[in-house]
């Protein structure tokens, strides 16, 4: 875990709302593991006040990868950084997918809904070097939010995707496409990353199936290293229903570990 | 070479910053980033007799320039901290406070009590003014009555130095500060966060999950600076001064108004170094001025 | 079409949206802006007896998302106001509201008193609660008791309806409500400034000529909407919200948290056409979730 | 009095801290008087919270032009954007120089110092315009500190200049090369904008030379049309002393109305 204040923007791809950054960070991307996630500073003066969470998209080399979509200031602020200019990380944070062993040869079902899809491109390339077989599903709600499929279809993944009005794939939820496919194939594990109606619909679906899987979990972080308790959420572990932190004992959780909650505030 | 080392009587520091409550956990958090030991001190988070669960999420919301947090003192209790924590801070040469709480006068008087067996605690810190734990945000500091009758208890039962924190949201600080001193504190700390609240438009409900919860960070420092001002002038034991300190401008503003540490909460968040920065900034503003020793800085604001 | 209008009793406004004392000059300042038919109304500055000089400056400082401000009440005095000001303002269909100060509790009865012999004012606006013209910040609002004589007296001598403005600087802003509400005003008004400070390193001194000032802007909203909420679950009359309102969304915050009005301040500085941006966005708001009646937003917070 | 949300920003030119901004701004630009200002939006958060106010440094058919130095984050937000962007200004505001029927023919001294040259440059024009001949002294710490002595100079205008350093021009303070040039002719009127010190060193000249003066003052300033009364100084007027808004009945004031004050704080 380190800060690189010296982290350069190296390229920018952006497809309306959504950005892809490429950044020089010799250092975390050395670390890097996927599923980890940066704290990035947005703002050079106190507003936004605090770093902004981001998964990591992918680490090779010297490299790491964002993609992130603009949900409010930070994000936008984020957008306007231009190539060439330096950003503030901290970073590799949090504890990253569990690729196991004896998912080789096997199919891997990893679901991303939106900008949920970010972690699942690096998960994918681990999955792949551990001789395991991914299969990316990426929801969203129209074609537009979409951006990442050629990218992650010329990287060789098998990608299904779906959209809410049917514009791309498969019309309907992700989570709809994922009970199809479960009609005809069985995977070994299934990964997870979106919104809060689409993991709770997965859950769901895990269970019935009895199919094991983790899920990338979001909270609004003060730190993102353990310091503040703001992250925390209801955690089934050694027997307990506890408050843990999502960005140090998460953001990925064991499906049967998480407590779904009444809809939290907010 | 510039002298940063402050004595505030019963304790000395080797620089006047200090980490402040529930924003440097209970510290080993923070190794990662630099030598604890480069630190005037740290103060632990706030610790209870027992473990406690802490208030339902979400806890935190960011508003202009500042952090609204209901966190409720989540912690593993005072035992657990003893046992597994303090040992791996016991040796460190810095100052290790700890934040002390209850749930009743009683309370705050038996975590003291259970602290004081303990070797590597340099002194307590009496959160008294936590708004996150009683109902509409009350807390004894806001009372200078319970708040002289709480330090008086811990006084009996410890004899490790004692430092009070009082909360803002008070009509008059410097009775409630002066209530502490009277009981007897060792030194007064202040300001803990403001009572606050943020609403969720679509959902039409508090974005917090405990509805209430503390702000912090710059957009109170202002505040806090005039209460760190009043304060200085009414008491004669020392005053740590926090609230919104982002920079080493920003604690040099506090110990001229009157403060002779200061603590930096917030900032660790966003900046895991920002303690450091800000000694560093306190040094090179030292030797630009021709300040010799940063405790002249104390107090030596001119009216 | 959404109606936009609110009832107070003794009041009817057009919009819930009011510019607020001592940001909004006397109101023609604004007129290159906008009609100021368009508001729901405007509250002139704070007026005493005689003309008053104010502080000495700087007057103004900037904090982080905040502004100081220590004008000390500079102004024309109420009769210069009758005569030269009012007429002017007297004809607009909009509610004109006339801040009411006082040096000490008699004053603030002889302003209201001179005022109530005029035509053109819907409602005064009671200022017990300014930071700027007290030694140490001290103001009446910071006590229930100074609070229940001041009002007391001024609805003894005038027949307009009464505003009561709290602040903030206080330990429990609902007693000083309920104590106002006691004593007989129609509606209360809240929150007026934090007081507040900063220094100038360079100089050593205070950055206001007036060394303590009162914090306004987005920097103070969650402590006014969390005092906005607890002062409407407390008291019947109605209450009108201020405290760092920027936008629509601010606004439909303080109404939900009971606000069956508010102010805008601090942001008439940086746009000048503020309430009226304010006011088109409640408007689309509505609109896009349905609601007919801008005054069902009031209280609808759920918890 | 107009807001002006779509001034788009036309050409930059910078000398390291100094920034020459040309707007298009029609409806301001056909309002302004020298001696003006702009109140400018620099941040889309709260922090700065403030617009700042920025002289005009000239106006001609739709266009303005603002010169400034970076003194503090607003004016480094400032300085940071670029040609294409739009600004938020609302002006033009304050009571500009007063320039008279007799200045015709006559010498006129215009005394800037630092980021004081601003609005000079637009009262040369105007000077020269009702046929007077206008005098610019223009003096900076440094020979860096003078980015528009060629400006002003191939403007036509007569440029004295003066350097604490004596890199450029006279050696030392400006008001050192106006006393010296007051040995060598008498102008009829003096207009003066800079810092505090050169501005009491000149009021003591002008007095003891009894030269008609006006000078440009600053303040902080909260909204810049007078709703804030904010921006208080000391004026003598109509035998009385008051605070008057720099805003509103400023920034000029002629020498006589001024009561230079024990120093302020801050
Ligand atoms: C571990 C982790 C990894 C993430 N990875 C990515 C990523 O790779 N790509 C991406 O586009 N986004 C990611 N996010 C979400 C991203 O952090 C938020 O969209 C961002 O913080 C919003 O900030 P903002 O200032 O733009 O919007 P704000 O104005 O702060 O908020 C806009 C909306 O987002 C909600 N929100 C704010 N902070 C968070 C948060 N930390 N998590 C979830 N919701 C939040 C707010 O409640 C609000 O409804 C991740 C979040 C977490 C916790
Ligand atoms: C009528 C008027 C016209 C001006 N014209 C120009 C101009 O044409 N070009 C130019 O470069 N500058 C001009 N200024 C000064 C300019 O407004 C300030 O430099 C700017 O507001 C500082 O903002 P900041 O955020 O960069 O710095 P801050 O961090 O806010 O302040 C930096 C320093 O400047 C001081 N300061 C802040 N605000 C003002 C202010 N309004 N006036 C004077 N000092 C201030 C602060 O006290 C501090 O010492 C003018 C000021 C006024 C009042
Ligand atoms: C997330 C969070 C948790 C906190 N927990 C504690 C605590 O356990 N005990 C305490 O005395 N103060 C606690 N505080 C208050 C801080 O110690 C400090 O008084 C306050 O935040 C103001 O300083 P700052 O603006 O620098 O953060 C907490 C503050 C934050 C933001
Ligand atoms: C420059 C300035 C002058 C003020 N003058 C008055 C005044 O004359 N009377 C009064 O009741 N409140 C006065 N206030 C307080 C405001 O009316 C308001 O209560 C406060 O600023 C909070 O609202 P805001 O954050 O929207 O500005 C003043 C505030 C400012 C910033
Ligand atoms: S974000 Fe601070 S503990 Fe998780
Ligand atoms: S700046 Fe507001 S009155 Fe002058």
């Amino acid at each position: 875990m380190v800060i690189d204040r010296q982290a350069r923007l190296v390229e920018v791809e952006s497809w309306g709302d959504y950005f892809l950054f490429t950044l020089d960070s010799p250092e975390i991307a050395s670390q890097a593991r996927p599923g980890q996630f940066l704290m990035i500073r947005v703002s050079e003066t106190t507003q936004p006040l605090l770093r902004r969470p981001i998964s990591l998209h992918n680490a090779e080399g010297n490299r790491l990868q964002i993609f992130f979509q603009v949900a409010g200031e930070g994000t936008r602020l984020l957008s306007l950084k231009k190539t060439g200019q330096f950003l503030d990380l901290l970073g590799p944070l949090g504890k990253g997918f569990n690729v196991r062993p004896e998912f080789r040869e096997r199919e891997i079902f990893c679901v991303g809904g939106g900008r949920g899809i970010a972690p699942l491109y690096y998960l994918g390339r681990e999955l792949r070097a551990a001789g395991a077989q991914p299969v990316i599903f990426y929801g969203g709600r129209s074609e537009g939010d979409l951006p990442l499929r050629y990218r992650l279809e010329t990287a060789g993944f098998e990608v299904l995707v779906s959209t809410d009005d049917g514009s791309a794939g498969f019309p309907g939820f992700v989570t709809s496409l994922v009970e199809e496919e479960l009609k005809k194939r069985r995977p070994a594990f299934l990964y997870a990353c979106g919104p809060d109606p689409m993991m709770e619909k997965l859950a769901e679906t895990c269970r019935r199936e009895k199919l094991p899987a983790e899920f990338s979990l979001e909270s609004i972080m003060g730190c993102g290293f353990g310091a503040c308790w703001g992250c925390v959420k209801k955690i089934r572990r050694d027997g307990q229903e506890k408050y843990l932190k999502v960005c140090q004992d998460g953001p990925v959780f064991s499906l049967e570990e998480i407590v779904w909650q009444e809809r939290e505030h907010g | 070479m510039v002298d940063l080392s402050v004595d505030l009587g019963f304790l000395k520091l080797k620089n006047p910053v200090l980490a402040a409550s529930g924003t440097f956990g209970y510290g080993l958090e923070f190794k990662p980033f630099y030598d604890l030991e480069l630190l005037g001190g740290f103060v632990v988070k706030g610790l209870y007799l027992k473990p406690r669960e802490g208030n339902r999420p979400p806890r935190l919301v960011e508003t202009p320039s500042g952090l609204i947090n209901s966190i409720g003192l989540q912690g593993i209790g005072v035992e657990a901290f003893c046992r597994e924590i303090l040992p791996e801070l016991a040796g460190l040469k810095t100052a290790v406070i700890v934040n002390v709480c209850g749930e009743e006068e009683d309370e705050y008087a038996r975590v003291a009590e259970y602290l004081g067996r303990h070797r590597g605690i340099a002194a307590l810190e009496l959160n008294i003014s936590c708004p996150n734990v009683r109902e509409g945000g009350r807390c004894p500091a806001q009372s200078p009555e319970a708040t002289h009758r709480t330090v008086k208890k811990v006084k009996q039962v410890t004899s490790l130095p004692l430092i009070t924190k009082l909360s803002p949201n008070v009509t008059d600080i410097t009775a409630v500060a002066l209530a502490a001193e009277e009981a007897g504190t060792e030194a007064i700390s202040l300001i803990n966060t403001l009572l606050a609240m943020a609403i969720d438009l679509e959902t039409r409900r508090p974005k917090l999950g405990n509805v209430l919860g503390g702000l912090s960070g710059p957009a109170i420092k202002p505040i806090a600076l005039r209460m760190v001002f009043q304060v200085a002038r009414a008491v004669k034991v020392p005053v740590i001064g926090m609230g919104g300190i982002f920079s080493a401008e920003d604690a040099l503003e506090f110990m001229m108004a009157g403060a002779a540490a200061v603590q930096v909460g917030t900032a660790n968040f966003v900046d895991p170094d920002a303690c450091l920065k800000i000694i560093r900034g306190l040094e090179t503003w030292a030797e630009k001025h021709g300040i010799k020793k940063i405790s002249e800085v104390t107090g030596s604001l001119q009216l």
